[in-house]
């Protein structure tokens, strides 16, 4: 059973998410964001599940669709909506943008571009784990697409072969971009292929947070346990384009309809108050508790000076040496 | 000439070459029932059924070692890459195979194949989806790198590449694609190897392709107002390269700024300097000037990338830093 | 059960590769030969039992261990021989060398270098024999390291996904170069890895020539008659090093022994004799002929010309255009 | 001072650094039990066991993809991946990745990496195995390109790349290691960014890297005997690279030829011609003048192999000509 009050921030982080997204996209349709950006809204529970099932301290590696997680791993709103705005406060001092948010002070090493991209990257910070002999698992997230990826399958290969404490989770979310996922993979049930390595693979409702929290806790528990990786597939579905720019004409009304039915922020809200574990009061609180912090993140946004001409020739390389440019 | 945009002229293309040869095909990510990222498969689907427009995996090497083996059996494939960015992830299909395999086979195989992929930056993607890398393709022999910089040549050398027969990387520019301009009706076919001068001038040699083309038009309307007239030479296709367009311009111009979109470090620009200086040491009354990227990978924030990203102004102060 | 004469030429072409092959390790001794060379002794079995199930036009494909396919495919022991030596009348006119034979005429489109970088072109291959709507299908060959690669991936699923005529035979002889097998797949049993792609996968002995036949003859039908594509894993064993440089001191002298005891050579005229198939005088019969062609495609090889200078500026692109170098 | 082989100087650097720095480790194919397929890692296992000397599968991309993620996690990983050209196979990791997470991400990592790898043909092992592709990575910025000529720049630079907090592409030569050279005893580390004259000269500076500065200094002897005195200028790293050297020499050679392997088209010889002419256009006496591999896939054959790469006489031939 998960403690009420770790229910309670599931639930603050969902919201969180969702509102800070709500008004990226305003913001982006103001062209005050650019470049690509990749809404979450609707895949909120897979984050918030597992990111809360691992210590603050398990290295969390991710894609372009970022903004969840980085917000589920505790990353600051400020940063992220200065980030998104370009600005030298962001957290990856307005360099990075919407795809490539990182905190590696949180542990949180990165949205990355490249469809699979970061799935090797995720087994190398997991063999940092093991060879330091300390306890840290790490989580992958990736879409059902990046599964037909050459290094998926190189990076799921190392991983069970050396045992390494990673748990891989898909959200698998029916389609990469406007392509189904029947017509990109063999096996569209992404778990089963866990079985091309001899490694477990899980199927949950990705829009249950309480469902993948508890799959996740226990998956956690086996990993650092030294069982080796585990492959976790989570069915979820992304309620906007697959960026802002996507008119999402693939996608048949219908099938939206249905699974905006089954939104995770209300299907936690309707059972964290009929099981009584708060109250309607203090998720109203919460609401606008996010109201304002959503708010505030973007004044903090808007008044932070842009990047300085200057940095433009920084953060290349860490150490300098005689021949280097702009030196 | 009526006028359409450069997507609809690439558009325009693959429709015309699909009816004229069932073993032309497609392949790529989300150019089917998507209509393609950047809407030059549009409607495709339809007119050629699903045989011919072919939604793949993302799997770009994989697309890449299809294309290939496709065109061994007897198939003209033109596969899409989506972006010169996930081109890295195919790289050893390309460069390792697509472009060695007639060579070390002797000649017993031709391979024609027609990659396309948007290249470029200038639109806040970041450091992973803004490269301009041709230069590594142009290093390489083996295979051909056409990148036009109009809806007319976009169409006419789209057309001449599915034709050959042989391996022709061709790089579309991702803000090039909603430009508009004049293309023949009827067929229209344009030549590889064959340079365009895109504007007379006596005083300069302006060496420019793809978006870079238009930032050197706009140096050239600039620099006219000074009273120096530029001439832009486009060569259109790298590999094969125009040489004697281009010693025909410099000849004339003795002085010449090569103005490309990726890193200046080794960019194609810089073998163009070599090759100048090489021929006309003794004729250049300046030295080649280059202009490109900053060597940095490009920033998100649009201030940066801006600096980053090299524009008719930075052309403009290469020119007079030659010519007063 | 397989007609005399095929199990006859079947011991033939085995017989022919290993001389060819022994002859070819002579000349690289000689220096007669260079660059990378890599033997196929051992493994005959797998190319012969295989390669004579397909029809003449079926397409195959290969990596740099090529010189028992091709043979196996009916290439020319005198343009084999004088492509190793480098010369103009090589196969690949002097271009391609040991690892990269082809013969395109016989639908044999080469050995390539790269691991795994033949197998989506096979896909590429069967992908032109669907599309034409001819009933022909593609045999391509790797090793067990292969598999780990990430185009491996890519090519299984794609084969799959679209349903393609192609049967993957993994040669899986236990080692790449010097690398265990259990030490680089977490799957060391490489037909189990086809469950990742929903794809049929089967393991044969690839010491047994007629094992290998007789599955590939029940694949090859139903890979013809439309049901997509295949997965052998032949296990069997290379006796030589694994090019002709490595001295192989990984491997166990007694596990090299125990695989010579199941030299396909012997043990198919074993059973050729002792089933009455053929005489004790044909096979030697045979034999002598052999030696004869060896002989021959020696004395072809070093009496043929180097290739012309010119040659180096040939088959670059197979068409000219204004602006190309060496017009 | 002692002679030993150049990959006895890896090897000795690769020890010493993995003595001095627990998170120091190895992974790559074939350098466990195999003992690597230049005996660069030889007895390696054997002193540092199986964690710290991982044999991996065949997968490039994820040898790569592994080491950064290694380094994030505060390891110093020194992948190997046997030979460049199977670098191509990991291109995205390397170029993608490798060199700008970093950037993008602010400055909020470091990746101490640093990959080893065996360029250059010259053994006839055809045109998917002879590359000397190092323009590219010199092209991409984020990334330092390594590339060392003897035993003792082998040794000094490796441990300087190891101890380096960024990604360093470490380029050997197939044909250098069995070559011999004096290393000093004990502690010797080279720096990055600082090149070596190879031998003095005052008529014309001759720039090579890896396998050509012994093709240079083979024709500087040839042309001492025809009275003309050739300073050779090993650069030993391209990113970074030492232009004051370069021209300090050349202003006084006022002559410059560039040699190296890798194919002449838009190779860093274009780079360094580029500069050179819009640095000193009025100081030289004549064109730079570049020496390479022909523009086509290497061939097997022995006779057109040595064909299509550069030797000393290629280099002695463009001395010549700019200096009669
Ligand atoms: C290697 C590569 N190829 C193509 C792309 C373009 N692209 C970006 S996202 C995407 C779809 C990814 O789908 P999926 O993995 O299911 O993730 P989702 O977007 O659904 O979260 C594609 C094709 C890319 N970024 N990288
Ligand atoms: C991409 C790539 N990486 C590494 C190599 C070097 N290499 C050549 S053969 C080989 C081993 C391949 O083993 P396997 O696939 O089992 O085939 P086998 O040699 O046993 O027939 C390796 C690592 C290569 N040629 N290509
Ligand atoms: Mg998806
Ligand atoms: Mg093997």
């Amino acid at each position: 059973m998960i403690p009420a009050a770790d229910q309670v921030e599931m639930y603050r982080l969902m919201l969180l998410i969702r509102r800070l997204e709500e008004r990226v996209a305003e913001m982006y349709s103001e062209q005050r964001i650019g470049g690509f950006t990749h809404l979450y809204i609707g895949q909120e529970a897979v984050a918030v599940g597992a990111i809360t099932a691992l210590n603050h301290d398990d290295p969390v590696i991710d894609t372009y669709r970022d903004h969840g997680h980085f917000l589920a791993r505790g990353g600051d709103p400020r940063r992220f909506m200065a980030e998104l705005f370009g600005k030298a406060t962001g957290i990856c001092r307005g360099k990075g943008g919407s795809m490539h948010l990182a905190d590696v002070e949180r542990y949180f090493y990165g949205g990355t571009g490249i469809v699979g991209g970061s799935i090797p990257i995720a087994v190398g910070l997991a063999l940092a784990c093991q060879y330091r002999g300390d306890d840290r698992i790490v989580v992958c997230f990736f879409g059902d697409g990046a599964t037909n990826q050459g290094v998926w399958h190189e990076a799921l290969n190392f991983a069970k072969l050396w045992s390494l404490p990673v748990i891989f989770i898909c959200e698998n979310n029916f389609y990469g971009i406007g392509t189904d996922v029947r017509l990109s993979s063999s096996l569209s049930e992404v778990h089963k292929k866990a079985s091309g390595y001899g490694m477990p693979g899980f199927r949950v409702d990705g829009m249950d947070v309480l469902a993948v929290r508890q799959l996740c806790e226990e998956v956690v528990k086996t990993v650092r346990g030294g069982a080796g990786p585990v492959l976790i597939e989570a069915v979820c579905y992304r309620y906007q384009g697959h960026s802002m720019t996507d008119p999402g004409r693939y996608r048949a009304r219908a099938e939206e309809e249905l699974w905006r039915k089954r939104d995770p922020i209300p299907r936690l809200a309707k059972s964290l108050v009929g099981d009584a574990i708060t109250t309607d009061e203090r998720l109203h609180e919460i609401e606008r508790e996010i109201e304002a912090a959503t708010e505030d993140a973007v004044a903090f946004a808007e008044s932070s000076p842009d990047p300085s001409p200057e940095s433009l020739y920084e953060d290349v390389h860490s150490e300098r040496h005689p021949g280097d440019p702009h030196a | 000439m009526r006028e359409i945009r450069y997507f609809e002229a690439l558009n325009e293309a693959l429709a015309e070459e699909m009816r004229r040869d069932p073993d032309v095909f497609l392949m790529g990510e989300d150019i089917g029932l998507f209509g393609g990222t950047f809407r030059v498969t549009e409607h495709l689907l339809a007119e050629f059924g699903a045989k011919r427009v072919r939604d793949t995996p993302i799997a770009e090497a994989g697309i890449v070692g299809l294309a290939i083996g496709a065109a061994m059996g007897g198939l003209r494939p033109v596969p899409e890459l989506m972006t010169m960015n996930f081109a890295i992830v195919a790289m050893d299909q390309i460069i390792n195979h697509a472009a060695k395999l007639r060579y070390m086979f002797g000649g017993q195989l031709r391979l024609p194949i027609t990659l396309r992929a948007a290249g470029g930056g200038g639109t806040q993607k970041g450091a992973q989806h803004s490269h301009s890398i041709e230069s590594w393709f142009v290093n390489s022999p083996g295979i051909r790198v056409v990148i036009p910089s109009t809806p007319s040549d976009a169409k006419g050398l789209l057309k001449t590449s599915i034709r050959s027969d042989d391996v022709v990387l061709f790089i579309e520019h991702e803000m090039l694609y909603s430009t508009k301009g004049a293309v023949p009706d009827g067929e229209h076919l344009v030549p590889l190897g064959v340079a365009d001068v895109k504007r007379r001038g006596s005083d300069v040699t302006i060496v420019a392709w793809s978006k870079m083309v238009h930032e050197a038009l706009r140096a050239a309307d600039a620099l006219a107002v000074e009273g120096i007239e530029a001439e832009v030479l486009d060569p259109r296709t790298l590999d094969p390269f125009d040489w004697e367009a281009l010693h025909e311009s410099v000849a004339r111009t003795r002085r010449c700024v090569v103005a490309e979109e990726g890193w200046r470090t080794v960019g194609v620009g810089a073998e163009i300097a070599a090759r100048l200086q090489e021929r006309f040491f003794y004729e250049l009354d300046a030295p080649v000037q280059r202009v490109g990227a900053v060597d940095v990978p490009t920033p998100y924030a649009k201030g940066l990338e801006q600096a980053a990203l090299p524009h008719a102004d930075d052309i403009v102060r290469a020119v007079l830093k030659i010519t007063t």
